[in-house]
């Protein structure tokens, strides 16, 4: 789940892994099959080292206190999910959390997209805007989201809303950039092929700028995620963050760890998607870029 | 202080003998006051000590820092002390500055006439400043010695200063438990009226049934018992503090603390000041009742304390003598 | 002579070069087009071709003088120019099939219309087994041919072609040439053919032009008196086109020798 | 300053801008100035618009408790900086957020850059990774800058961590990106060349990713000083962090307004040193893509 | 004939394609390139010679069968070898001269040094002037010979190239072709040299192979008995050559008729 974008052929090693590749198609297949699992192994392996030598150190070395240990981690786990948490079900916080970031997403990345895209392409207007973006980009989230409570009130809409801001400028600076980089001779070709400005866009803007949309929307979800809970920290009835503050305010630093893996899965599941619409989208790409066919 | 550490066996031995750090769980709040006073005052210094104040607006992280020895003392609530005993940490109140929660429990002026006291509270929003904070311990108190449980109101974290205000304006909570100068400014522009006021004694003993103690320094035991010298000068300069507020005016109080303090507005910062300062004692000293009611209140709904009041050892959660000899 | 439809009075081009003086590319060309005629543009490499048709074509703005096509200064990219660019540029993203259906697309037509229409000269270009192929699948020289279909199929009335046949096979390439000539014969476009292949240059237009080498200018035209309709493989054995290529070649020589002495004494 | 990034010529419109252009080159340098100043003309205007109407607005209409005025900001920073804070001198404060917000973005940047080209060419270490990584940039930057408090103390350490957390996912997901988009020729060439491993990292990747590497760059500086302010926000005696949390106690929105407006300054500053690097770095570039020479 | 030093022995190099079954590319080819020997190959354009070429380069492994280069079985790029490819591939950021000098500092030299060595092949290749400049400000075929010259300043044993003048003015093409000879002779480097000029095969090579549609196999061999040392122009006018260029020009036709016959029918 979720390697697929951070996972690509070595084109450099192409040759180097001449001799593995040497069978034919058929074979690969199955060769695929096998690196899979020899890339589950190690991140199996890796997990469980970790978890035991977490459970080890809390244990006999350091302070349970502040580091928490797997097992407590666990049975708080455990807890949640069936007794409920202090703010009633495990569900509803997740719920809650995720109908904000999902939306936060949604609109922080339309906006960042098109926005990129029209100011990638548009000079003088990104030259004026320049200034104004970047101040915005600067301006700290906890900070905004105490503003956005303010403006937009206690409700889902302010979590939202600084979902949407950190998730919008890490999408704003690719889409732009990408469009940018967009080669010029594809651009003229298409308008010597009679584009007009849109079916310029839309052709030919838009593809280019594909690869690094998504490079930025690989991240995205993950910061829509930390806006809500970010904006839950500033205020809310319900939701991850507030559990997750909740722990704090009480020293139960298993709980805050618990809390943070819900969050984490809840991300992983999202880049899983994110990849699976990727690949879709750049199924025209040579294998070695989009790590497919070729081992 | 870098790199991972383990804190247990270390807590007590850092920071050289007049070097102290002070972590002050929201400095600008009226509340905690005297610890900023005091530095404007100059008696840390009169006392030869070289004292850092840091903050931090919201709770439990001035504990960690306390315990894993980057601060050696907290300015916050007492009530912190017992809780942390049930996490095995031993942490004691060494000037108990406030027998009274300073809390006030605030209405929307939309809501006063439908809420009228805690019995009111079910299907109601219920703003704290944060989950695990004592405004959120205090709201469920008051709510459960009306019978009613967690489930027949909402509790809404909303922060303190103008994310409350907003809140309350705009519908978010109904009610909500907080301090001066969110206080003030709510009073003063009739966005609310006070339900509860707990920055008396006698509004306190009204809502909460006896006395409960707040705003304290309190150190690592450990510290204390290494650098007796030390909290003793603490002692001495807060407690002169405490005694300087109570024979000076709210006005005089205010002109003492930095000008930033007022950048609200003036009007609104002494209100808040002449508002809170009642609920400062004059010598730093922990009335014994008023802890076990601490301890009372706790336990009826910390998850941490409940159903370990008995084990929980309130002797080693304060000691009166600094303030005793300081006085 | 009609009027020309594409005609060039002292267009000069010059390229901003980094840190030293401007690079002046084209000089003070004058040149004419009339419609339904055949120009060859022969001349050494890097003298200046690419960089006329791309005046012609509108995406590049002349330093100086002027460009018209149909008698109006070109500034923006003239109503029905097409135009073949030397390198590749077809889309990564399109299958063989779905880049040539691109103009057609772009020019209005339903998409079945334009893959229908685009269809017909994949097959032209020899490529009908490769329609659903993406261009890094594809050779060389198929690539060229997905770009020349592209190119064809809005059936421009004013083409620009720079060295569409290079990565051609011998064969392949006489193929397509007459598969161009037939297509162009009657429909009364203009066309301006870049090539290195002096033998296609001749067998193929009505007038070569041979420029100087950089800053290229025009440094002779040489009609070619061929009869039409030609089959570009016998016509090569006539006498008069061996004529022809005796001409043009030996005022070609000159100023790529030329071009070797100035690129090296710059430096 | 600092439009350079977000700034470009419009390649598509190349032809539209034909007529302008037909000029000669000495020309150019004057058409670009005059261009220059009409966007600085617009800039101001916009600025002078937005504060205007803040301030009227502020004074007939919104209530400037929570929304602050114009006037009120800069007398606000006319006194911080004659009179000083409540924690000391402005530029104190000024100096210490600086001063985490570059050690972060040093270390984050080159943390970034290197995990990110190695990981892009390095498969199975990525696809083991990748699940990893994803996961812990879901973890919420201010829960992230508690538990650095308890594991690197209050010091500037944790500051320089938390910041150091934003930039280096900001870099490393486009680093990563970027060198996976090498060109496979160009590759190939390279090792055809003679070029080992290293070389080709060196020489083929590296160039290849600056386009993409200075994409986040320019957003991670901004990034850098959010850290740094988060962290401050959770501890901390000196720093813009404190002052503006300073000002949300104690009802003082100009003040908020005012700190933000210092960060933002920050930022921008740097953002234009980025620029100019970034300008000196791809000088190679066709001119459409880097603005530079064409209008 | 000396031991080979390049050896496909039923080379066959299939690619996965999107859906359906594999593309064959190169079919059980098998040829043989000795030391000192100058190996043309032409074919039908997209019959597979460029993934001949990678075969032998070590940058794609066969599928099938055997690819020797010394004997030994390729497994990484073969030491020695230089491979000019079809395509543009030299480094956008760096300026001509420091584009030609990169194999030489990949291979060790000093900077000075193989700038120094560079700037020689830079001049040889007539684009002295232009030493600073960067590819986008080239001319296509201006780029060619940049990559030219990175190829050959490396003096590889094994050269490998790819339509290396497809993109240059007949006159600079023949002072290429014989400063390659030139440059050649004597070193008893082995080349393979793809084009689809039947008279450049001809003037060049020691043998030149046809191959055959595609899937690419070796249709035929032809030997070129003309004497060493040549010069390209004047060995046009043998009787010899002319008689070599009609068995391979007649071989090749074939293939190139059943190339698009099969183009057009897999669609
Ligand atoms: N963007 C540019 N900046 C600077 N110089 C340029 C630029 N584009 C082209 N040139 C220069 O202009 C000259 C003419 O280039 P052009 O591409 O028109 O040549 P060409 O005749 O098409 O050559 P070829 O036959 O090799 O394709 C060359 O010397 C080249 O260096
Ligand atoms: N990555 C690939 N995936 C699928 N098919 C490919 C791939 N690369 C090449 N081919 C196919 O292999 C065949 C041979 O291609 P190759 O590039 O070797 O031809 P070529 O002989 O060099 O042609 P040209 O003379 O046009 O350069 C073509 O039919 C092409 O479609
Ligand atoms: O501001 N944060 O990105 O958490
Ligand atoms: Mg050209
Ligand atoms: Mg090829």
């Amino acid at each position: 789940m979720s390697g697929e974008h951070l996972s690509t052929v070595d084109n450099g090693a192409v040759a180097m892994a001449a001799e593995q590749r040497s069978a034919g198609v058929p074979d690969l297949v199955a060769r695929r099959r096998r690196r899979r699992g020899a890339v589950w192994a190690v991140r199996l392996a890796a997990v469980v080292v970790w978890l035991v030598g977490w459970q080890l150190t809390a244990t006999y070395w350091i302070d349970p206190f502040y580091y928490s240990k797997p097992t407590a981690i666990w049975s708080r786990l455990v807890g949640w999910f069936s007794h409920g948490t202090a703010f009633g079900s495990i569900w509803t916080q997740i719920a809650v959390t995720l109908e904000e970031a999902v939306f936060g997403f949604a609109i922080g990345a339309v906006a960042g997209v098109v926005l990129g895209i029209v100011l990638g392409r548009a000079r003088f207007l990104a030259e004026v805007a320049a200034p104004f973006i970047k101040a915005a980009n600067a301006v700290p989230r906890i900070v905004l989201a105490s503003l956005f409570i303010i403006w937009f009130g206690l409700g889902m809409s302010s979590k939202v809303a600084t979902a949407m801001v950190l998730v919008f400028f890490a999408v704003f600076f690719n889409a732009f950039q990408g469009a940018r980089e967009v080669d010029r001779n594809l651009v003229d070709n298409a308008r010597i092929l009679g584009a007009s400005r849109i079916s310029v866009l839309r052709t030919i803007v838009v593809p280019s700028a594909t690869s690094w949309i998504f490079a930025s929307l690989h991240s995205a979800f993950g910061f829509a995620l930390i806006g809500a809970v970010v904006g839950e920290f500033t205020g809310a009835d319900k939701g991850l963050g507030l559990l997750i503050n909740n722990a704090q305010g009480t020293f139960d630093s298993a709980g805050i760890y618990a809390g943070m893996i819900v969050v984490t899965v809840l991300a992983l599941v999202a880049e899983w998607l994110i990849s699976t619409a990727e690949k879709r989208l750049l199924r025209w790409r040579p294998p070695a870029a989009s790590a497919d066919v070729q081992t | 202080a870098t790199g991972c550490r383990d804190s247990r066996d270390k807590a007590g031995a850092a920071g050289a003998d007049n070097h102290v750090s002070i972590m002050v769980g929201g400095i600008d709040k009226v509340i905690y006051l005297p610890a900023k006073l005091t530095d404007q005052l100059g008696y840390f210094k009169q006392e030869g000590l070289d004292v850092k104040l840091l903050t931090e607006p919201a709770g439990a992280q001035a504990e960690n820092v306390l315990i894993s020895g980057d601060v050696q003392g907290v300015v916050g609530f007492y009530d912190h002390t017992i809780d942390l005993q049930t996490k095995h940490k031993c942490v004691e109140s060494v000037v108990q500055m406030a027998d009274v929660p300073g809390e006030v429990e605030m209405v929307a002026s939309d809501k006063a006439g439908q809420i009228r006291s805690p019995k009111d509270f079910k299907g109601r929003k219920l703003g704290v400043t944060s989950p695990g904070s004592s405004t959120d311990f205090l709201t469920q108190y008051l709510a459960s010695k009306q019978g009613l449980t967690a489930a027949d109101y909402t509790t809404v974290k909303a922060g303190a200063g103008q994310t409350f205000i907003a809140a309350m304006e705009n519908g978010g909570i109904d009610a909500g438990m907080t301090t001066d100068p969110t206080v003030a400014q709510l009073v003063s522009t009739g966005k609310g009226k006070v339900l509860l006021d707990m920055r008396t004694e006698q509004g306190t003993r009204a809502a909460l049934g006896g006395l409960y103690p707040s705003s304290s320094l309190y150190m690592d035991c450990a510290y204390v018992k290494a650098h007796p010298q030390t909290v003793q000068k603490l002692a001495n300069a807060m407690v002169r503090t405490l005694k300087w507020i109570h024979a000076h005016s709210a006005e005089q109080i205010a002109a003492k603390m930095p000008a930033d303090y007022a950048n609200g507005g003036k009007q609104l910062y002494v209100q808040s000041v002449k508002s809170t300062i009642g609920m400062f004692n004059s010598d730093g000293r922990m009335d014994a009742g008023a802890a076990r009611n601490s301890l009372k209140v706790l336990g009826s709904f910390s998850p941490n304390v409940k159903g370990k009041q008995d084990t929980v050892d309130l002797s080693k959660t304060y000691t009166t003598q600094f303030v005793d000899k300081a006085s | 002579m009609n009027d020309p439809v594409i005609e060039l009075r002292g267009a000069t081009k010059r390229f901003p070069s980094g840190s030293g003086p401007a690079h002046t590319a084209v000089r003070e060309l004058t040149m004419q087009v009339a419609a339904g005629e055949f120009v060859a543009v022969v001349g050494p490499t890097g003298c200046g071709k690419s960089t006329t048709l791309s005046l012609v074509s509108g995406l590049e703005p002349a330093s100086e003088g002027e460009v018209l096509v149909r008698g109006e200064r070109v500034r923006s990219i003239p109503r029905g120019v097409g135009y073949m660019f030397q390198n590749d540029a077809i889309l990564p993203w399109r299958s063989v099939l779905d880049n040539v259906a691109a103009g057609p697309r772009y020019r209005g037509a339903s998409k079945a219309a334009a893959r229908a229409k685009a269809a017909t000269w994949v097959e032209r270009v020899g490529l009908a087994g490769f329609a659903k192929y993406y261009p890094h699948q594809l050779s060389g020289g198929m690539r060229k041919r997905v770009a020349l279909a592209q190119t064809l199929v809005n059936e421009p009335e004013i083409m620009l072609m720079d060295e569409p046949f290079s990565a051609l096979d011998v064969q392949t390439r006489a193929l397509m040439q007459d598969e161009l000539l037939r297509l162009w014969a009657g429909t009364g476009a203009a066309v301006v053919f870049v090539t290195h292949d002096l033998e296609e240059a001749i067998a193929l237009a009505d007038r070569v032009v041979v420029m100087t080498a950089s800053p290229a200018t025009v440094k002779g035209v040489f009609a070619v008196p061929l009869s039409r309709p030609r089959n570009v493989e016998e016509v090569r054995l006539t006498a008069e086109f061996l004529e022809i290529y005796r001409e043009v070649w030996e005022s070609l020589r000159v100023e790529v020798a030329r071009a070797r002495e100035e690129a090296s004494r710059v430096g």
